[in-house]
């Protein structure tokens, strides 16, 4: 029996070899400098920044190289000192060329000038935006939403915190051992919020199988009433905002809203610690913990410069088994498979996986309504339906179905017996509707 | 009382007009794509069934009968409803908008609908001498209440056969029409519960 | 670009081109009713035929006359008139086949295909031609509901007019003299018609194509 | 190296635990029993009616989509599922063509012509049983009596007509008897203990939800509990339950029939309308009909209901609100 509400749907998905058991045991490693760092201009939801370096710049550590572009957008850093290469497009995770920053390192590691905040204590909402907007800090739970924003002065009151620290993602345990090892920076760094909007409520939402994080956790919040370390169920997605503060706080976040409409604000524990580092030492965010895990010869958690190429983390980890015959940038269930290794880890990227042949995929057969889809949607939704509709491109029908509300969380098509892509379907009627939806405004505009 | 319970189970379920006496079949066929709009179709049969069978009730007893003109009754009662759908249309339109809408466009379709003129026609021939007032009206309701049901049931169907990959040549009216064999089978099952 | 029709046109296409039941779907609820045994479905068949050959021939004579805004219940009036003719003719000399007609004699009237024609074809052509029409529409009729009534007496009886067909073996599916049997039966017809008219046309295309090469 | 990596959409990991062929061969496994059961009662011809029934549907199901040049999918044991189910809904007297006939048209009439696995509204093997029923009434006629351990019935069959549980006015068997199977019937429907037992297996295993078979007896239960518990004594009104619940299709409907995936309601409350609406038919039926037994018809008939009862049942998004506003949503 639990304390804390259990939200719809939810599965417990198998992990192949060296899942979260083996990597959750890992302490963070520093990896080796790579020689050169390919530094994405976009890593984030919302417009590309805007270069600010040019081919033969130097550049230090630390400095901004890119600038926020737009409402939603985020500034980017160089993760090392050197010089600028070159500024040109390049093929990122998703498969689709994006304007990098190109950076040979002198391996000095000369920081630019940094400013701690000379008064945390009083940093209210406004100025931690405008501080979270200048460290390029976006979300580092894989949602990579631009902290600028998160954190800007909300319109209605919030009430509660929650820190997330839940990774329910398979193999990964990158958030867990940064809670081991900063566990003080995350408590400190939710603190910082926690005054700055006024709020009476801090919830650290663990899983109970990270029970070294919640006991430590548990000892640190001990002096402050309003911090509450929640161990919450392990159940896939419970990591998911909506399905967290649905736990936690049984509020049922809207359809088409955000956490911030019922007064909640969900930060990753990573972003909390990026958010310790941008107040108390002035450093923007410049690296981050990633799990390397499944079939590698030698799995770990590495902290890694931001534009790091993959095939950096496989060498530290002594490159795939033989057996190994997909790699995910990410994790196994909300990850995106890669076939090459030059891509670079971005803010977003929490991790490398790599299965084994015996956990691809089988080939698919005819849906026969067993309903198991709809069991584990945690967003009640009806993905087999939504997937006929996309089958017969009837957009109309799958938006009528709420196919807007996927999380992509990939439970249905985890527990399809005819394995079918329910997820990937859905992700394509929220492409096209949303597309559908921006010319009907784009039209509307014009009149 | 329980004669005209009798009457409502016999034409919902056992003599459904569609499925076991083939009335109605064309709106059936034709207006069974979308769930809304077969609804739609159901409840503006069942209003001018219900008014249908109550005016050529009267009529036959009141105009046909007394003047002995029975032979003339086809052809009466296929003028009364051609001009009670005309009316209904009309009165819908300056009593009730929200009705008029929802109704409307099905209207013009009843007259041909043979369901209607079917009905009216048993309604004399049920039982000897034919169905009273009430008993006729009774049985224009359950007869169009078994139509909607039918009607409704085999769209939500059809709108699930749209999203299934079908033989090429089971598409639209073979496939609609085995669809129903399928389903007159189960209600067959009704068949002697009276 | 008013086409001239041939009478031979004309009255092929009602058997074959527009085919009340196969291929305009109008006429079902008779269709389905009544082909349960081939003498019935034959009765059904010229019954109705009567009625579109009269009320084409009444109405094509009428069509410069009607006003455009009564057509419509004059062309009812029209086709219940013949429809109680054939009513009361075939309660005096063939009661049998009456009796088991029963209720779609009258509902000849709302036989969509008698009103169809009435409306797109007599209203607006000669009076020969109009009859023509009529004829070759009723006799695409009748053989389309004998075609379908042959069938569901065949498997449901075991015979045909009435005579036994099948070998004394046969055990006789009565569910083709039921309701459901009705729908299956006229699907599967349905199918096999425009699974082989799609045949046809695709291979006569592709005999095209080979000439052109 | 980097060659043989296969790229493909999230999610990477499969519940491989669950693929149709197992959920239908569990089925099949939950069914054995039933089918042992059914050649002890009733004897060869019961065997015979299996494998002629199995063979044909699965043979149906393979020249169907090599005619019509499909993949062939006999491998995922739906089609075995049809076949068997179908063969206990037949008499033990019934022919061997009946259940080839029955096969045929319930693969190639009620499932392949609607598009195959999952594209079906109708339960095949029940609605294929019904049809055979309206068109062979005399042969679907369950009354051979149960020659328990014998291979060939003792009596000539066509000598014997004998009433069985449902008929009118017919008493003399125990509950006992009707639990264990020792009565006439179809004969994959008179033994209950196996049935229950491949129900529990199914349940056990997560194959098919409690909401149908539950609230289908149930339902039946309560509508008999009514009738006779207020017409004569609470006493005989919980014996009559018991008989009624025991008697006829019922069990191997509701644990079976009713729960297939492709022609039950996908939601919850779907399930339980659709197992609530077969009860109160199966009750009507039995009681009111010209029909001994309902349990397939009223299955059918919710059959038909189905996509309606999934159209009315199917549930709001989480945090669905009310007064949600689509366009300013589309704003957002």
């Amino acid at each position: 029996m639990s304390l804390y509400t259990r939200f719809p749907g939810g599965i417990h998905p198998h992990e192949g070899m060296n899942g979260k058991p083996v990597t959750a045991a890992l302490p963070i490693e520093e990896l080796r400098q790579p020689a050169r760092v390919t530094i994405p201009l976009l890593q984030h939801i919302g417009a590309p920044a805007k270069a600010l370096v040019k081919k033969g710049d130097s550049v230090k550590m630390g400095q901004k190289i890119g600038e926020a572009a737009g409402f939603v957008s985020a500034a980017v850093h160089s993760s090392v000192s050197g010089v600028v290469v070159d500024v040109q497009p390049c093929v990122l995770a998703n498969g689709l060329q994006a304007e990098c920053a190109i950076i040979d390192n002198d391996f000095k590691d000369e920081w630019v000038k940094r400013q701690p905040v000379k008064d945390p204590e009083k940093l209210d909402a406004k100025a931690l935006s405008e501080l979270a907007g200048e460290m390029g800090l976006v979300g580092l739970g894989g949602a990579t939403f631009p902290y600028s924003v998160k954190l800007m002065p909300p319109r209605t009151k919030l009430d509660t915190l929650i820190v997330n620290g839940a990774e329910c993602e398979p193999y990964l345990s990158a958030d867990h051992q940064l809670m081991l090892s900063k566990a003080k920076e995350i408590v400190e760094g939710a603190k910082r919020m926690q005054v700055a909007f006024g709020i009476e409520k801090v919830y650290v939402g663990i899983e109970k199988n990270k029970p070294d994080a919640i006991e430590l956790m548990t000892k640190l919040c001990e002096g402050d009433p309003s911090f509450i370390v929640a161990p919450v169920p392990v159940r896939y997605p419970q990591g998911g905002e909506k399905q967290l503060v649905y736990a936690l706080t049984k509020r049922r976040v809207k359809t088409g809203g955000l956490p911030i409409d019922k007064g909640v604000l969900v930060v990753n524990v990573g972003s909390c610690y990026a958010l310790y580092r941008a107040i108390y030492e002035g450093t923007p965010l410049i690296d981050r913990v990633v799990t390397v895990g499944g079939c590698v010869k030698r799995p770990a958690n590495y902290l890694v410069r931001i534009g790091t190429p993959v095939q950096w983390l496989l060498d530290a980890s002594e490159g795939l088994l033989p057996q190994a015959r997909m790699m995910i940038y990410g994790g196994p269930m909300m990850g995106l498979a890669i076939n090459r290794t030059d891509i670079p880890v971005t803010k977003g990227c929490s991790g490398i996986t790599v299965l084994e042949k015996k956990l691809m995929p089988k080939p698919e057969s005819s849906c026969i309504r067993c309903g198991r889809c709809i069991t584990v949607c945690p967003m009640l939704l009806c993905p087999s339906d939504i997937d006929k509709a996309m089958r017969k491109s009837d957009f109309e029908t799958a938006e009528k179905l709420g196919a807007m509300n996927c999380l992509e969380c990939g439970a249905c098509s985890w527990s399809c017996p005819a394995k079918r892509s329910l997820t990937q379907s859905c992700k394509t009627c929220k492409k096209v509707i949303t597309e559908k939806r921006r010319q009907q405004r784009q039209r509307e505009e014009a009149k | 009382m329980s004669s005209l319970l009798l009457i409502i189970i016999a034409g919902v379920l056992v003599n459904n007009l569609v499925m076991s006496q083939f009335l109605g079949i064309c709106p059936f066929l034709g207006i069974s794509k979308k769930t809304e709009t077969a609804f739609g179709m159901g409840m503006a049969v069942t209003f001018v069934m219900v008014l249908a069978s109550v005016i050529t009730y009267l009529i036959r007893t009141y105009l046909l009968v007394p003047f002995s003109l029975e032979y003339m009754q086809t052809i009466a009662f296929i003028l009364v409803i051609a001009v009670l759908v005309q009316t209904v249309e009309m009165v819908l339109k300056k009593v009730s908008r929200a009705l008029y809408q929802a109704l409307g466009v099905y209207l013009p379709l009843i007259t041909t609908n043979c369901a209607v003129l079917g009905v009216a026609i048993s309604n004399t021939t049920a039982v000897e001498g034919g169905y009273d007032l009430l008993q006729s009206a009774v049985n224009g309701l359950a007869g169009a209440l078994g139509f909607t049901l039918a009607l409704v049931a085999f769209a939500a169907i059809r709108e699930k056969l749209a999203m299934n990959d079908l033989p090429k040549w089971m598409d639209g009216f073979p496939g609609a029409l085995i669809a129903a064999g399928l389903m007159a089978v189960a209600f067959q099952g009704f068949a002697g519960l009276i | 670009m008013k086409k001239k029709k041939s009478m031979r046109s004309v009255f092929l296409n009602g058997i074959f081109g527009e085919n009340p039941i196969f291929r305009m779907l109008l006429g079902m609820c008779p269709t389905l009713a009544v082909s349960t045994a081939v003498f019935q479905g034959i009765g059904m068949g010229l019954a109705t035929t009567f009625v579109l050959v009269f009320s084409n021939l009444v109405i094509a004579l009428l069509r410069n006359i009607i006003p455009d805004k009564v057509r419509i219940p004059a062309f009812i009036v029209v086709i219940a008139t013949f429809v109680t003719i054939v009513d009361l003719m075939l309660k005096a000399f063939i009661p049998s086949l009456s009796q088991s007609l029963g209720i779609f004699i009258p509902l000849i009237v709302v036989n969509c295909i008698i009103f169809a024609r009435a409306e797109a074809f007599a209203s607006k052509n000669s009076v020969l031609l109009s009859v023509t029409d009529g004829l070759g529409m009723g006799l695409g009729f009748t053989v389309s509901i004998t075609l379908l009534s042959a069938c569901r007496e065949l498997l449901g009886n075991g015979t045909l007019l009435g005579a036994q067909v099948m070998p004394e073996t046969f055990q006789p599916m009565a569910i083709a003299l039921r309701p459901p049997g009705g729908f299956i039966m006229l699907g599967i017809l349905l199918l096999i018609i425009n699974a082989s008219s799609k045949a046809i046309v695709k291979r006569r295309e592709a005999k095209a194509k080979e000439a052109e090469l | 190296m980097q060659k043989k990596l296969i790229v493909s959409a999230a999610p990477y990991l499969h519940n491989h635990a669950a693929t149709t062929q197992r959920i239908m061969l569990s089925v099949v496994i939950a069914l054995l029993p039933t089918a042992a059961a059914a050649v002890w009662f009733f004897g060869g011809n019961a065997l015979m009616l299996i494998v002629v029934a199995v063979v044909s549907a699965v043979a149906a199901e393979y020249i169907w989509q090599k005619l019509t040049h499909k993949p062939v999918t006999v491998s995922d044991m739906s089609a075995v599922v049809t076949g068997l189910l179908l063969a206990f809904n037949l008499p033990a007297n019934a022919p061997w063509w009946l259940a080839a006939v029955g096969s045929f048209l319930a693969i190639i009439l009620i499932k392949q012509l609607f598009g195959g696995l999952g594209q079906n509204f109708m339960n095949p093997a029940l609605a294929a049983r019904a049809i055979l029923m309206l068109s062979w009434t005399g042969l679907m006629a369950a009354n051979v009596l149960p020659h328990a351990g014998q291979w060939a019935a003792p009596v000539a069959l066509d000598a014997v007509s004998v009433a069985t549980p449902l008929t009118h006015g017919a008493t003399g068997f125990t509950l006992w008897q009707l639990f264990y199977g020792d009565v006439p019937g179809m004969i994959g429907e008179t033994c209950k203990i196996t049935l229950l037992l491949g129900g529990v297996f199914l349940l056990v295993f997560r194959v098919i939800d409690w909401r149908i078979p539950v609230s289908f007896i149930a339902t039946v239960a309560v509508a008999y509990f009514i009738k006779t518990g207020t017409l004569y004594s609470m006493e005989s009104g919980a014996q009559n339950v018991l008989y009624q619940l025991l008697s006829g299709g019922l069990i191997i409907g509701a644990v079976f029939m009713a729960t297939d995936y492709v022609t039950s309601p996908i939601t919850g409350i779907g399930k339980l309308i659709m197992g609530v609406g077969c009860g109160v038919l199966l009750f009507v039926i039995r009681e009111f009909s010209s029909y001994p037994e309902g349990c397939s018809f009223a299955i059918l008939f919710m059959n038909v209901l189905t996509p309606l009862i999934d159209r009315f049942t199917g549930s709001k998004p989480f945090g669905f609100e009310k007064q949600e506003n689509p366009a300013k949503e589309a704003k957002a």
